[in-house]
């Protein structure tokens, strides 16, 4: 629970007010010190030339006059993510799923998985039009590529690191494989597959950004790329900042459902 | 689609037929003119119905013409050929010029002490390696007479170059000479000093039109028309720069007006240079060969490739 | 119903190999109740996850109901150790767990579930999840688990360790009143000398480390049994006098029965 | 341990013969169905056109010509990668200890991390350029850049899912914030952070690619562009092959370590 | 030594409130040897948890040694109902844990913390990783590692209750020797009757939830003390009996002293 300092009591409930300071607060300071820093090189001693790194009050100002259009970009964009990532969440976890159920399958697959992540994705572009085509698919593949990996790793170390003790109980009551995963692994890996869905989203949006360079037609990647080739980094600027805007918010509803769902969690380790 | 209903009715006893095009780089002025040929409705004219795709480079387009994700797309020439060198691009065909000279160029700003060729030396530029420019730099400076290896040449990815140069990075970059606008308004009232590489190099061409060798041998008269089109669009784009960049703004939401239309200004130049007459698209397969012989004189590619394995003369405009 | 026959075991690990049992021979008739004892560290956890299935003798066989045993069974409940409680399920979930992975219907066990609970002490913690409960209750919730699927053989390693004098006898008398009623095969371990005594047939005691059969006590007291002063107290106290020794027998020291190696 | 089926026995030592098998007979089987795979869509039944995605035996062709040139951009990028991951583990680490150590840091700062991470990182290219110049130093934040997160995230949650007993220990103990940290909540956390670890590398090695793309001056992630540029994919093709196996070998490194770092993990869950 | 006034102390979690312990007032002289003895659930762990600092209690206020306590002392040890040992540490440096955290030498107390474990029956198990351990034996791993540090004051909860009954009497005897040589305080969680007799001064008796103080019993035997029928067999008789007595007062059924909310 959100109780500052060292000394533990006895769990009780926490004010709400005390909640949503911590809730909000801190992320509004965070975010000022944030846009301040952008300032004070931009602005207040302009280290940093605005071609390359545009003041926050023109990003504000080209936000303002392209709106509309930034905010349809913003709209296909999150769309795009939020579909690839629930397409790489389901397919991660499968994956990781048959990984954890052999070793065969994890020795003879993951080099493989390790080798597709680390390939650049930007080398992949030709590859993906030519096969998919132009628009949802080859983004929504660039997505998934981009995004998968974490996902099946931590649901494989998730899986494969069951406490022995509930894995024997399992085991005791010869539950099928199916039934071990979904009463024991499954929940076990939880807090594992989260880790994974957490870093897998803000690359989910990278792969959305990745896939619209390379064959979209729309959505803030375009944007970036049209606004950077006419050299109005404002606007690009503003199209990264709701990209990342974005993001956060992804991630926060994603912190969200974490908390939500795996309350036992936070009660039975221990915080700081 | 806002064709006007005359042009509709003329056309609309056959189904048109698909035809995908890629534009040579994201949807900028100097690619407006596939927008306009669609817009104004050249392409339906002639039974046509074009999809426009944004491009991403020579490299990029050539694999996409070659592996049939689209059927014609504007390249480097030089690109092509270099790529041919190295035994690649085997079944792409040159059918037009777009642009009759090279527009590769090297800019910068007045102040950074660069006027002339000879000032390069002891400078850093930046480009993206394997770009045109930077391919062709070594061949520039034999033939502008200055030393390339008191040149620095420093990496710098397509989209990040404006900004180097403004920020006072790096003395010039590579560029298209249709450039010079756009580095000029993030330069804020310095200008841009160009060095079009077309000073020195007449005889290379800028982008030429391409498909593979099978749509020209198997589907010549839909190429005939669509170059056809596609040169019209070309010509009108560059007769009424401001209504192309109206037109491409209308099409691509993302795209600005102003400098689309300068662009289109600027380019009109190398697509129809003083004294080739009224035709836009020729190739001159003289000059493809003499362009040839310039990079094999530079050792850039091996000796053996002729115009002819290049340019398919049936489809070209003529003059 | 079981049936031990020249059964060893061995661990090893990287530094040495422990010989936890040794020519363990044992035969548990059907409804019998069968007390194991030992020093700690003699292997009757490792002798327990053997007949369980759990874990696959190094040499030897065991046999349960005519079958060899190969994996877990359904018709034996093991009860660890430690609770071995799942943290994200409440209590009444926990419980009900062997009848989820059974495909039998919860709703028709919720019940059953909650009368366990309820013998055990527990109604109104039906709901917490595990983590909210101290050592001993969470020791009785794993001790309704396995008894909810009314299972043929019964495997318990020290079910009452962690609770007081009282609910221990209370939860003897309920243990003896299922075994009599249901019939069942049970293997307890215990460290109790009282408890095993209270509840056995036969007692087996075993040798520390390798863990072997030293002897087996049978306990000729006619059920129900009753803790305290009875008819039969002088035969309570010569079987508990009886183990006592057997127990102490090898040594005076805890440290001559443990050797790593 | 490395026994096959499902039955359980006493833990006993697997025949070293067999571990061979499995640590090299899988991942070579692997290896061939993903070679065989790239064969047969490329050669036997070519449904990809060479031009997007050559056949091996053209990018083996293209490798054994241009050996040389491949293998010193192998090692260069291959140092790149090494270097800015282990400032990523350095760095990460850090970070991942300081949110884990105050809940007003973390709730400060991990949405500007979530948002850093979101930025697509071409669009910092020109940003690190201009304020690191060419070279080494863009390069190496750029592999920072891309791989920090994951170790961030996955230490901060490893670091705050202490067992509660085990933090009650460590309490009980009187023990410093630092000995806590050193002795039970770090350990009690490498499992987590390996997670992040083995997510990172892949992402190390893109990062490298692309601080390459944009401020490099060799190594692979120029080769790649140097060569799609004048569509030579063959060559290119060859470098990605070259990228990806370094990944993989950097990645099983890794196992490696963890492997031998936390025995303790292997024995106290259970695999499969 | 040990203040405690007015003492309470409840959980909230999403299902209502516990009242653990309320009212508690008791205070331990230094030296001084009190067991706490109590139904399954009554408070005894959370009692502990209290005086080691690891809890604030919800009311009340508890002082050591003048002290008031708000956060855990390291002249306090506290030896934890289950063992908690580190999983990655071999038996003997999970001994010489405090050593490390208190920042004294290593090489100093390695002989000692040896010593301990091979008191403890564990000789040649100091390499060995916690989990190749039987439970028993883990619990004697943390009964050492609570005595390395030479304590003052020690909270030991339910220290034996894994371990057999000749172990537990070794150990019991070797406890009452380090509370008498280092006239150490010690509060001492038991379920055994038997054990709370044989080694402590008094023994404090709670009531099942909320735990409050029901009786303090004080044993007037003369130590040190031993097992088996001796010269004090009446006392100890008289007392077992009473505590006994005292357990099961608060009802026949373990359910009257069960409720959640
Ligand atoms: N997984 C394991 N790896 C290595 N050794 C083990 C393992 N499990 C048990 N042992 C060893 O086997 C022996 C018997 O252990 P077991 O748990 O069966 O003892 P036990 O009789 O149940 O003891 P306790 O009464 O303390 O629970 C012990 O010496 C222990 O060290
Ligand atoms: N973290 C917690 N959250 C909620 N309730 C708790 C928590 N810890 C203990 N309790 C409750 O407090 C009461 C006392 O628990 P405690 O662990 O002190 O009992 P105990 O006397 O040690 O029992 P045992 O002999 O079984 O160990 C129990 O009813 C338990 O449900
Ligand atoms: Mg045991
Ligand atoms: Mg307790």
């Amino acid at each position: 629970m959100a109780e500052a300092g060292d000394t533990p009591h006895a769990r009780r409930f926490v004010p709400s007010g005390r909640t949503t300071v911590t809730a909000v607060g801190w992320p509004a300071l965070g975010l000022a010190v944030a846009v301040g820093g952008w300032w004070l090189i931009t602005s207040a001693i302009p280290l940093i030339h605005p071609a390359v790194l545009p003041p926050p009050a023109e990003v504000l100002t080209a936000f303002r006059e392209k709106s509309a259009e930034l905010l349809g970009g913003l709209a296909t964009t999150t769309l795009e993510t939020v579909a690839g990532f629930l397409l790489s969440v389901v397919a991660g976890v499968l994956i990781g799923l048959l990984l954890a159920a052999s070793r065969a399958a994890e020795r003879m697959f993951s080099p493989l998985l390790v080798a597709i992540n680390a390939v650049p994705k930007i080398a992949l572009g030709p590859l993906l039009v030519v096969s998919l085509g132009w628009g949802q698919r080859p983004i929504l593949t660039m997505v998934f590529l981009l995004s998968f990996f974490p996902i099946v790793l931590s649901t494989t170390t998730g899986l494969t690191t069951t406490p022995a003790e509930l894995a024997d109980l399992a085991r005791s009551l010869d539950a099928s494989r199916w039934q071990t995963f979904r009463k024991v692994r499954l929940p076990a890996a939880l807090p594992h597959i989260f880790v994974g869905l957490k870093v897998a989203m803000p690359l989910a949006a990278i792969g959305a950004v990745i896939g619209e360079f390379q064959a979209g037609e729309g959505g803030l990647g375009y944007q970036i790329v049209q606004y950077s080739g006419i050299a109005d980094s404002a606007t690009a600027w503003a199209a990264i900042t709701l990209l990342a805007t974005m993001s956060v918010a992804l991630y926060s509803s994603l912190v969200l459902v974490e908390r939500l769902a795996l309350p036992w969690v936070r009660e039975t380790t221990s915080e700081r | 689609n806002p064709d006007n209903p005359q042009q509709t009715s003329t056309s609309s006893s056959k189904p048109l037929e698909k035809v995908t095009y890629l534009t040579s780089f994201g949807n900028f002025g100097r690619d407006a003119y596939a927008w306009v040929a669609k817009d104004k409705g050249f392409f339906r004219e002639v039974g046509l119905d074009v999809d426009i795709k944004p491009g991403s480079g020579t490299g990029d387009n050539i694999s996409k013409i070659e592996a049939g994700a689209a059927m014609f797309t504007p390249v480097d020439l030089t690109g092509l050929l270099l790529a041919r060198g190295n035994g690649g691009a085997e079944s792409i065909v040159v059918v037009a010029g777009i642009q009759q000279h090279t527009m590769a160029a090297l800019i910068s700003l007045q102040g950074n002490g660069i006027a002339t060729p000879k000032d390069l030396e002891g400078k850093t530029l930046a480009d993206s390696p394997g770009s045109v420019v930077r391919n062709l730099f070594p061949t520039y400076a034999k033939l502008a007479g200055i030393d390339a290896t008191k040149v620095t040449w420093v990496n710098g990815a397509p989209a990040n170059l404006i900004g180097l140069l403004a920020s006072g990075t790096v003395a010039g970059i590579g560029q298209f000479v249709v450039g010079e606008p756009t580095v000029e308004s993030v330069a804020k009232g310095r200008q841009a000093v160009v060095l079009p590489y077309s000073d020195v190099m007449n005889d290379l061409y800028g982008n030429v039109l391409v498909t593979t060798t099978k749509i020209a041998r198997e589907q010549p008269d839909l190429a005939k028309r669509f170059i056809a089109a596609l040169m019209k669009g070309l010509v009108h784009s560059i007769d009424n720069p401001d209504e192309t960049g109206q037109i491409l703004k209308k099409n691509v939401p993302a795209a600005v007006v102003a400098p689309a239309a300068a662009e289109c200004t600027l380019m009109s130049a190398f697509v129809r240079p003083e004294g080739s007459g009224n035709v836009v698209g020729t190739i001159d397969t003289k000059r493809v060969a003499r362009s040839i012989e310039l990079l094999q004189d530079a050792d850039a590619m091996p000796a053996g490739l002729t115009p002819d394995q290049l340019v398919s003369a049936d489809l070209t405009p003529k003059p | 119903m079981i049936e031990l026959a020249g059964v060893s075991c061995s661990f090893s690990g990287r530094s040495g190999v422990v010989e936890a049992l040794r020519g363990i021979d044992l035969t548990v008739a059907e409804g019998e109740f069968v007390a194991l004892v030992g020093r700690s560290g003699c292997g009757k956890s490792t002798l327990l996850r053997l007949i369980a299935g759990l874990l696959l003798p190094t040499e030897g066989e065991i046999t349960v109901a005519g079958e060899r045993v190969t994996k877990a069974r359904r018709d034996i409940a093991m009860l660890f150790q430690r609770p071995a409680l799942l943290p994200w399920r409440s209590v009444i979930d926990n419980v009900l767990l062997p009848v989820e992975i059974f495909g039998w219907r919860r709703a028709a066990h919720r019940e059953r579930a909650a009368r366990l609970l309820e013998m055990a002490g527990l109604a109104g913690f039906e709901k917490r999840l595990p983590h909210e409960l101290s050592g001993g209750m969470q020791q009785r919730v794993s001790l309704c688990r396995s008894l909810i699927g009314n299972p043929r053989v019964m495997l318990m390693d020290e079910p009452f360790s962690a609770l007081d004098a009282i609910t221990r006898e209370e939860l003897s008398v309920e243990l003896q009143r299922v075994h009599m009623e249901n019939a069942s095969t049970i293997v307890f371990v215990t460290h109790s000398i009282d408890e095993a005594v209270l509840l056995a047939d036969r007692v087996v005691v075993l040798t520390p480390r390798p863990g072997r059969i030293r002897e087996v006590v049978e306990i000729r007291i006619p059920r129900p049994r009753t803790l305290g002063r009875n008819a039969h107290f002088e035969e309570v106290a010569r079987c508990s006098a009886d183990l006592h020794e057997l127990l102490l027998g090898f040594g005076t020291s805890a440290v001559a029965g443990e050797t790593g190696r």
